[in-house]
């Protein structure tokens, strides 16, 4: 699927856009061909393999969306351990549908349900009802409008009046996705690739299985490699000034024989010292604003790193970084995430929605 | 080696390449004279070394004779420059002995260790002419004598023992220290005797220290029972320093439980107990 | 029997494991063979625990009699919670002469004094050791059996080891710890973990630590055997100085089980490429913990694999060679050795 | 400075002998046990855990025909102590006598820009870049056999070819567009 033929076809009023890639595509093409390399012959479109994590990106603003996200949405994203997976653009989704596919979906586990399909959550539950709606105020310029649900349900024997309480909740979301990737997207194709869930493994599985039905996508889990965990240490440790991450903590494991975890906990001010001390003397520490770039996240976790060996005489990089938290939230490796501030929600679920594009097939 | 689970070309070509290279594993034999060609290289280079070895402690002892019976050293001063140096071989040679026979005697073996910069000490003890445990010892030489790590149990108190021996005087230190230690050795090994060979005695109370012993016996009138509790307070010998009876009623003879006393105060507790029981003092 | 007894029994028979039920309760020995012989064992717990609680009815058994059977059960399972250790220090002269069973009194007698009523319950274990059994009961209330303090404690040697001790009640035990076995004080000794026989093998130096000695045998040497002439392996030798020091750090063999090690850091930071955190005065204050199935094994591996340089650094080693695993580390101690170091070296 | 080279014996009948680097020291022995069973030619195996190489045994040490750095991309460290290690070999080794071994590449948890790195390394000194999985005994075959292949080559018994022609087909190339800035 040569790219430049259906990019050609995106909605008119981005012409302006349109034409300045044209140009840049034209000399991508004509590089290529005088170098013959092995590429070309194994047919990599250069412009998607080559994409990387940013190297650089602008330091988070604390931006109060308190009021631009509604509170009982916000305090559910906030409260919660989120699992990630990545999901497949989807074909034919509408926002403008919500309601039928929450019947849609109820209808789904019931019939899953009779087929025998284990689905107790905590006792026998006979009811179920998804609820979806979408989550206001999250998404910035192109992005889709992020998706949020739910699955209410009542224990078998309860009385009629008692209320469903939710079992499940996950959302679908992107938050500024990359444009080029979001406008090279064919007719039909909604982009929402970070796929956040909790509750029960079943109806998680149940939940993607009925998305990968109706909307012809796939899902998969979404792991948070050293760099994107780098990035959140130097992310989170760069709000310091503004709310208090009480602590840094940064689990590695040494593979060693039986295994041996190290928990690294920094106190805040020392951690932001350290952070504000890296940053290259051209930044104006004054505007905490300002671009952070990759290398000072590498410096910062390089000096960690050598006052832990200055002391323990035992180098952290034969191991792996498995997890880094602060009171405002934290990863691990293995796709969990917890978001505790509602200020650095928008930066966190940026540098997630790049993860997550990261692994999108060409 | 058939796997149902690889499908699709890779699995396949690693398939047949699995089956070409176990049927070509036959072993090719390798060269048997060109290994005993080796050997006999080898042993050459060894008789070599020896005779040179050999000639040297000749010579040491020549030297070691003349230090020893100080006798007439003019014949050695035909190649001088090397005489000072089987000097101080000779010397470190009867330092190595004193040494083994420190070794010998049950006292304790010196090894240096980490470049010289510390000493490791091995005490071992014995009982009976038995060797029992051995505990070591590190030291750093370097600023000053100083215990660096050792595996000597927290009830021998060793640090009371650092500070009664002056810092500098290392032997008096260790000679105390293994005196601690065997007799702490011989009350232990004492007390496992006892358990095995006195059935009809029964053990009522020991501690880690072995210095306190309450023994249960019978006094032949009557099978009366009688509390025997000894007393270890003196740690650096193995012999109790105080023995007392207890008994519900009064003592039948006096006279039999000095007897007693003053045998459990000689000799080790297993071997006073025989006595005791072949003078009929108890079953 | 009171309802303490009965649900304490219940609590009991639940955490004893089925096939060591019987054992257990001839050991108790509160029970005749005959009612024993009566008991199906292979029925469900709950159906054990009400024939149990006949048979328990039947002799007129107490509560006191159900915490001995706790206490067997216990001495046989000792890891049910973290083991603190804490050490007497400054004998007096009479604390080598104290023997048990003036232990027992003064113990019991100084606890009494110290809170009114409180069961005590002591039994001399074969290996010499102490078990203390302690339900305390707040001024007014009867013992709560259902949260036992457990203290294990050899005599003459200085350690005692403590666990589900609240804060509230450690002043009491310490005291009464103190006056019993003579000593001047009672101090933390900074080692905890799940496993007690581990503490206790660490503390008692029961465990095979690796000296040079003058006939060394040759160590346990690291899996591989290279029994094929054609493959070399170049640092062999510094590979085996490596393993060598790494048991001299950490000992040979199976080593005691240490779940954690906890280092409190409050050095300044120092890192040549960095020369704004170099003159910054205050400390670089953060908290380091190492967690394993078995710590020292791991830490062995690390130096002999050479992940942690070796000669392996004090910090590391203290661990075994002081018998601690928590730590305060500061820089006014040359060589940032721990601040809170022991008198007993 | 111990150059490591790679003429400077003369080499046995029939023999062909490879050195493995890996700073874990994990993989190097499995593959070792492996390569050892090959009959056609023996095989000796030295095996290190970085350079340079003990001057001891230099003199029974016989011509290594080649170097292969195993890489274990889950550590950060096996990457540095490879690059280290480079500056200790004979130029003459970078003509088809160095090879890159690279295990857990598929592990979600290595950061890309660390593949990247190593992509650049072997790129840029012209050797081949071969992926091995670690764990199971097939993926330590497999991954024998191709060293076994690359060896035979540089050790010359392989008539009508040599290391360097070969080096000139396996070595790894970059992706042309990998320079670019990625995204916005």
């Amino acid at each position: 699927m040569d790219r430049a033929t259906t990019s050609a076809a995106s909605t008119p009023h981005r012409s302006a856009l349109v034409k300045r890639r044209s140009k840049s595509k034209s000399h991508r093409q004509s590089y290529r061909s005088c170098s013959g390399g092995a590429a070309s012959r194994i047919g990599l479109t250069p412009a998607l393999t080559a994409r990387r994590l940013n190297t650089s990106r602008k330091a988070p603003k604390s931006l109060n969306i308190t009021e631009r996200v509604n509170a009982e949405h916000l305090a559910l994203l906030v409260k919660t351990k989120w699992k990630l997976c990545y999901a497949t653009p989807l074909y034919q989704f509408r926002h403008t549908m919500l309601k039928s596919y929450a019947r849609q979906l109820s209808a789904f586990i019931v019939a899953e349900k009779q087929r025998g399909l284990a689905v107790e959550v905590e006792g026998a539950q006979n009811h179920f009802r998804a609820s979806f709606s979408v989550l206001q105020g999250l998404a910035e310029a192109d992005d889709p409008e992020t998706i949020l649900i739910q699955i209410h349900s009542k224990p078998l024997f309860s009385s009629s009046e008692e209320p469903q309480r939710c079992v499940w909740s996950g959302w679908l979301s992107c938050i500024n996705g990359n444009l080029d990737y979001l406008h090279s997207l064919p007719q039909g194709f909604t982009c929402l690739p970070l796929f956040g869930s909790s509750g029960t493994e079943v109806l998680t599985t149940l939940v993607k299985s009925w998305c990968q039905k109706t909307f012809d996508c796939s899902f998969g889990p979404l792991e948070i490699n050293y760099t994107s965990l780098q990035w959140f240490m130097a992310l989170l440790t760069n709000c310091h000034t503004e709310s208090n991450i009480q602590h840094l903590k940064m689990i590695w494991s040494i593979p060693v024989e039986p295994p041996l975890q190290v928990a690294f906990t920094v106190s805040p001010q020392d951690a932001w010292e350290l952070w504000s001390s890296v940053r290259t003397a051209t930044r104006d520490l004054a505007d905490p604003g300002g671009c952070i770039d990759f290398e000072e996240v590498e410096r910062f976790t390089q000096g960690l790193k050598s006052h832990f060996y200055r002391h323990f005489r035992l180098d952290l990089s034969a191991g792996s970084l498995k997890e880094v938290s602060t009171a405002l939230g934290g990863a691990s490796i293995n796709g969990r995430v917890k978001i505790s501030n509602s200020r650095y929600m928008i930066t966190t679920l940026a540098l997630l929605t790049e993860c997550a594009l990261l692994k999108m097939p060409i | 080696m058939e796997r149902a689970s690889t499908k699709g070309v890779l699995g396949h070509l690693s398939l047949l390449e699995t089956q070409m290279r176990s049927c070509r594993g036959k072993h090719q034999q390798l060269n048997r004279t060109e290994q005993l060609k080796a050997k006999v290289e080898a042993l050459c280079v060894q008789k070599e070394q020896l005779k040179v070895e050999l000639h040297t402690l000749q010579r040491l002892q020549k030297v070691r004779s003349t230090l020893d019976g100080n006798g007439a050293d003019d014949e050695m001063d035909d190649d001088s420059e090397n005489a000072d140096i089987l000097q101080l071989m000779a010397k470190c040679a009867r330092l190595k002995d004193l040494l083994h026979a420190h070794h010998l005697i049950g006292g304790y073996d010196v090894v240096k260790t980490r470049q010289d910069k510390g000493l490791c000490i091995t005490l071992t003890t014995a009982y009976e002419g038995i060797y029992l445990d051995t505990y070591h010892l590190e030291m750093d030489l370097s600023p000053k004598l100083r215990i660096s790590r050792h595996d000597i149990p927290p009830f021998i108190p060793l640090n009371s023992l650092v500070e009664t021996t002056t810092q500098t005087a290392l032997r008096p230190f260790l000679d105390f220290l293994s005196q601690h230690l065997n007799a702490f050795t011989g009350r232990k090994q004492q007390l496992k005797l006892v358990k095995e060979q006195h059935k009809s005695v029964e053990v009522m109370e020991s501690n880690v220290l072995c210095s306190v012993l309450v023994l249960l016996v019978r006094v032949p009138e009557r099978k009366l029972p009688v509390l025997c509790i000894l007393d270890y307070t003196d740690h650096s010998r193995s012999l109790p320093t105080g023995v007392k009876f207890e008994c519900d009623d009064e003592p039948p003879n006096f006279e039999q439980w000095k007897k007693s006393c003053r045998i459990l105060l000689e000799r080790p507790v297993h071997k006073a107990l025989i006595t005791m029981k072949s003078l009929g003092c108890i079953v | 029997m009171n309802d303490p007894g009965k649900c304490l029994l219940k609590r009991v028979i639940r955490r004893i494991p089925a096939n060591m039920l019987k054992t257990t309760l001839s050991h108790w020995g509160r029970v005749s063979d005959a009612q024993l012989q009566s008991v199906d064992f292979t029925t469900s717990k709950w159906a054990l625990t009400e024939k149990l609680l006949n048979i328990c009815e039947e002799n007129e058994l107490t509560v006191k009699h159900v915490t001995e059977l706790e206490m067997i059960h216990v001495i046989d399972y000792p890891n049910l919670g973290m083991w603190y250790a804490f050490q007497l220090f400054d004998p007096d002269d009479a604390a080598p002469s104290v023997d048990m069973t003036q232990f027992k009194e003064q113990f019991k007698f100084h606890l009494s004094k110290l809170m009114r009523n409180v069961s005590v319950k002591i039994k001399k274990h074969t290996d010499e050791a102490i078990w203390i059994r302690v339900a305390w009961g707040d001024g007014f209330s009867r013992p709560n059996h259902m949260k036992p303090t457990y203290v294990v404690h050899h005599l003459q040697s200085s350690y005692v080891f403590v666990t589900r001790l609240t804060s509230k009640l450690k002043p009491l035990l310490s005291q009464a710890l103190v006056l019993s076995t003579r000593y001047q004080g009672i101090k933390d000794a900074n080692l905890s973990g799940r496993n007690l026989a581990a503490l206790r093998n660490l503390l008692m130096r029961q465990y095979q630590q690796v000296f040079s000695t003058k006939f060394s045998t040759p160590l346990a040497e690291k899996s591989e055997n290279i029994s094929n002439p054609q493959i070399e392996r170049e640092q062999a030798e510094s590979a085996t100085k490596r393993h060598q020091m790494a048991c001299e750090a950490f000992g040979d063999g199976v080593l005691p089980q240490l779940q954690s090690a906890v280092y409190k850091l409050e050095t300044k930071f120092r890192d040549h490429n960095n020369k704004t955190m170099t003159d910054r005065e205050e400390p670089f204050k953060c908290i380091v913990k190492f967690t394993s199935t078995n710590l020292l094994e791991s830490l062995r591996h690390c130096a002999s694999s050479g992940i942690a340089s070796t000669p392996v650094t004090p910090l590391l080693s203290s661990v075994p060679v002081k018998g601690r695993n928590y730590f305060v580390i500061t820089d006014n101690v040359p060589g940032s050795s721990s601040q809170t170091n022991r008198p007993q070296k | 400075m111990s150059l490591l080279k790679p003429f400077s014996k003369l080499p046995n009948i029939n023999t062909a002998s490879i050195l493995l680097v890996e700073s874990e020291e994990h993989l190097q022995q499995s593959l070792a046990d492996v390569l050892v069973e090959e009959s056609s030619i023996t095989v000796n195996v030295r095996l290190a855990k970085s350079l340079p190489l003990p001057k001891e045994n230099d003199k029974d040490r016989p011509r290594i025909d080649l170097v292969v750095f195993i890489i274990n991309l889950s550590s950060e460290q096996s990457f540095i102590s490879a690059e280290a290690s480079l500056k200790y070999l004979d130029p003459g080794y970078f003509l088809g006598k160095v090879c890159f071994m690279v295990t857990s590449a598929r592990s979600a948890a290595v950061p890309t820009e660390r593949m990247d790195a190593v992509r650049k390394l072997a790129a840029s000194l012209h050797s081949p870049l071969l992926f091995a999985e670690h764990q199971t005994s097939e993926g330590v075959a497999a991954a024998a056999e191709r060293l076994l292949g690359i060896l035979k080559v540089s050790a010359g018994v392989v008539p009508m070819t040599t290391a360097l022609y070969l080096s000139n087909l396996t070595r790894c190339t970059l992706p042309t567009d990998i320079e670019q800035p990625s995204f916005d």
